[in-house]
């Protein structure tokens, strides 16, 4: 029995092999099809991947600024020091000292700036926290700007907030944008590998029909196309990385000219075997699902033409 | 073996085809089907092989009424049979050796006890050199013969043959028929409808005849 | 009209089907063509339909070595011709209605001329009460008289016919036989592969025997 | 001749229209397959036509400003004045003399800063230019800050250049991914197309051949095909506007808040016909010509197999 059913799943997945084999540009072209609609969402999720990789490197720019009153004694800074460090919100931030501002205000004054500097009789600066938050996002940063301008000892809090709202309205763009076009893609895998495994079936229909006639059973008819559609999940998702690589090459060229403004060497990585098992296994269940339904349906359509009175 | 009680066959959008027939077809029979074009021979064939149900009666198959079979009981059943069609249905994009193995991979038998059973198939039929010819490429005659190779390959314990011999001359027929005698006499029921040839054999067996769908029987006395 | 020189006709992966076969058919014959199965006579009826080549010697159709001819100016050759092919060939996915306006159409003819035609045609071989049922539901009979249709309803100058009587009771190959007659008895040039019924007309015709490949002729005498 | 020309093209055309008639779900998902297939393109030709817009919008970023010397006089303002009207490059630019700049500082200046103000005695600031250059390119813009650098009378030409560069790069690197994304789809297209016409033909190749063989001409047999495959694109191209629609009204939404922070009410278009023309002709052409492809050679196949030797 086990030894029928050994026979049974390897015959069937030869004839499959030699089918494709004989059509061999059909096969190919189903693939790539398979492969490139693949492809476009696996590439979407890495583009949003580096998206967030990159707004993250771009959190130093969305700094809250925290001027202490100018009267402000060593202790309270201390105190703030200590609020700052206990803050969840917060993911880094540096002390610049009065002085030390001063000093740098001078040092890199410009002719014109330099005038007025000169002019001044005692360093009119107040002591500073610049704050880097832990979220970009507009409302959570606005609340920790109040929040720390309430503060005793504080003069004033200063979000530097347009950047991250930008910032944020555009990811939140990109991510519809994405979510939007993976469900079209979707949709399109779904029907492309459906259809082909239609096609299949009707140039393979009257096998099926002579198959069920002669006493074979539903599962002897649907095994091979079974493994069809798993070949077809599988092949397809193989092309779709090996796009995806050469693609994900090619972009990282254009990738290190804008990373490289944001003084970051990021790059998109190319061996991403998470991303890579996962868009294997999803085709190879797609198309062992599609498989199923299409044959199953056939197989339906025949046995009811067969039983109708 | 095979009983059939007051059925009566009607296809969607047509008379009825069968009109209360009833008969019954023991183990062993060797069983002429005749009838003008059209009077519904293939469709008793079908529904003694179970790929058609009938609109009223029963029909008892091996104590089995097709009509409440379920769905995954109707291939167990089916394999009892060799089934001939009219139209032949061979396979097109297969050769004549992989369709004539089909039923033994159906079967759950491979390898080479199977190849032996298809040349032997092949060879009571005279193709054997046609093994690995496409059937597109057989003439009319030969794509019949290849059909039969493919019914009997299984050793069916009923054989059901539509016109096995339409597209054959005479003595290519005498042969085919002989064939199915040869099966007949060890044991195997044959059923077959045909318009001819009944001459040289049929002088023992129970002939079946249709007209406008109803029912008469009598003894061959080897009709031209 | 038909003139066969020194034909010889090998498929690839074949031996040679016809060997040297010479042939001179006028306008207005009706020609038998028998054999054994697989003796040739569906390959000699597809050289004259000029839907096979020959490996070598001429075919001429008119005065038109088929060989030599232009793809583009084909079908306008086979428009001559009425086919009836050994297997059918009908569109299963129409009706009969549409196989038999099929012919008409590619001639260009449509509209209720067209209609009247086909009924017609359909009249004389007696399915005009299935004009719009699906080929897949005619009997296998039924089928063939639904493929002499077509080839008729065009009324074709030359009526070549693969068998037509194959699937037909003796009364209905009788009317057949009769049609494709009353054809001749207009002018139309018939040629008929069969392998039975040339009793009833065959006497004063011209009968093609085909033995592996070599062709003998004779007139017919009755073969039964 | 012409009779029986129009009377076959009306036949064949309405024979198609009951074969898809008939197989009604087959043809809609087909529709649907070439429908998302042509709108992705679509969208994304939408979507930088729309980013190159909101660059503009963007422009008033790219500032440059030009800080005369503190000792300017009036001519020296109007001579400048007079250069900057003359050049091209220049979009836009507007004059803030220095007792506005003072007035305004004033006015602005927060707890900290007024101090710092008050404790000036004169007016430390320098007249200064605000101008929008034509060009979002870094490069060029560089070019013209160091070329209004070395105007005579001009202290400090600052170019604020940093989100021009990035707003450069990232349309650079969308355009270069519109492209790869363009060119995926395109051959998607083609190929399902081309399956689909001869998953067509597959289901019609014994009509083709019967056809043939009992004289039809190869435009005879062609001419369905044609239609067939100049409907589904239709269709498919009508599909694909629907989808757009529904779609730029959803992104709208989203790009409408993204616009806000911009200042502008920017929009994408809804009614984009010279883009809808393009897509309805293109697909139908696509159609046409992969009917034509996919029939002929089947065509060419049974022609040959009837006279090999
Ligand atoms: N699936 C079907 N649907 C509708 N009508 C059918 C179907 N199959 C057969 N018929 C009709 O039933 C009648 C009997 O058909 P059947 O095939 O049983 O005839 P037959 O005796 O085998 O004839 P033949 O000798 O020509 O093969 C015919 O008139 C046929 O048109
Ligand atoms: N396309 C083909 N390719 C290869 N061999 C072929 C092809 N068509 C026919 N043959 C072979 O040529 C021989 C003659 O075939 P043909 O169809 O002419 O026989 P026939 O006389 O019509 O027989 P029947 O009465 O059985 O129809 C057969 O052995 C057949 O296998
Ligand atoms: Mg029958
Ligand atoms: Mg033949």
């Amino acid at each position: 029995m086990m030894m029928h059913w050994l026979n049974h799943q390897s015959q069937a997945f030869q004839s499959v092999l030699a089918r494709m084999r004989q059509n061999i540009a059909a096969t190919l072209m189903i693939c790539l099809v398979i492969g490139v609609t693949m492809c476009l969402p696996s590439l979407f999720y890495l583009g949003l991947d580096g998206l967030s990789k990159l707004s993250n490197h771009l959190h130093q720019e969305t700094e809250i600024s925290v001027f202490l009153k100018l009267e402000a004694s060593k202790n309270t800074v201390d105190e703030i020091d200590a609020l700052l460090a206990k803050n969840s919100q917060i993911q880094a931030y540096h002390f610049v000292g009065k002085d030390e501002a001063w000093q740098q205000l001078k040092s890199k004054a410009n002719n014109t700036a330099n005038e007025v500097i000169n002019q001044l009789e005692k360093n009119p600066l107040p002591d500073a926290f610049f704050i880097q938050a832990k979220s970009t996002d507009p409302e959570a940063l606005e609340a920790l700007r109040s929040e720390l301008q309430n503060t005793p000892g504080v003069a004033q809090a200063l979000l530097n907030a347009d950047w991250a709202k930008r910032l944020a309205s555009l990811l939140s763009l990109s991510k519809m944008l994405i979510i939007f076009i993976s469900l079209l893609l979707a949709i399109v895998l779904l029907v492309i590998i459906g259809n082909t495994i239609r096609m299949q079936i009707l140039t393979q229909k009257e096998e099926i029909e002579v198959s069920y006639l002669i006493g074979a059973t539903h599962r002897f008819i649907r095994t091979p196309f079974l493994y069809a559609g798993l070949l077809y999940g599988l092949f397809g998702a193989l092309l779709a990385i090996l796009m995806m690589t050469g693609m994900v090459l090619a972009f990282n060229y254009a990738i290190a000219s804008l990373s490289h403004l944001y003084n970051s060497d990021f790059q998109l990585p190319l061996m991403h075997s998470k991303l890579y098992l996962t868009l294997i296994c999803t085709a190879m269940f797609i198309g062992l699902a599609g498989a199923y339904f299409a044959v199953t349906r056939t197989l339906e359509k025949i046995v009811k033409a067969q039983t109708s009175l | 073996m095979i009983q059939l009680d007051q059925v009566t066959k009607r296809y969607p959008s047509s008379d009825e085809v069968l009109k209360n027939v009833s008969l019954h077809i023991e183990a062993g029979e060797l069983i002429y089907v005749t009838g003008h074009s059209g009077a519904g021979k293939s469709t008793l064939l079908k529904l003694i092989a179970a790929t058609e149900r009938p609109s009223s009666g029963t029909v008892l198959i091996a104590n089995q009424n097709t009509s409440q079979l379920k769905p995954s009981a109707i291939p167990f059943l089916r394999r009892r049979f060799g089934l001939i069609f009219q139209d032949h249905k061979l396979l097109y994009d297969r050769n004549c050796f992989e369709n004539v193995i089909l039923p033994l991979h159906i079967n759950g038998i491979t390898g080479l006890e199977a190849a032996k059973r298809v040349r032997a198939a092949l060879d009571k039929v005279g193709l054997l050199h046609k093994e690995k010819a496409m059937p597109i490429t057989l003439s009319g005659g030969e794509q019949q013969r290849l059909a039969i190779a493919r019914a009997v390959v299984s050793r069916p314990s009923i054989l059901i043959a539509d016109e096995p011999t339409g597209n054959l001359d005479a003595s290519y027929a005498a042969e085919i028929m002989s064939i199915f005698h040869a099966f007949h006499q060890v044991g195997v029921t044959v059923i077959m409808a045909t318009h001819d040839a009944l001459s040289q054999h049929g002088a023992q067996n129970r002939v079946l005849h249709l007209t406008q769908g109803r029912l008469t029987e009598h003894k061959a006395q080897g009709l031209t």
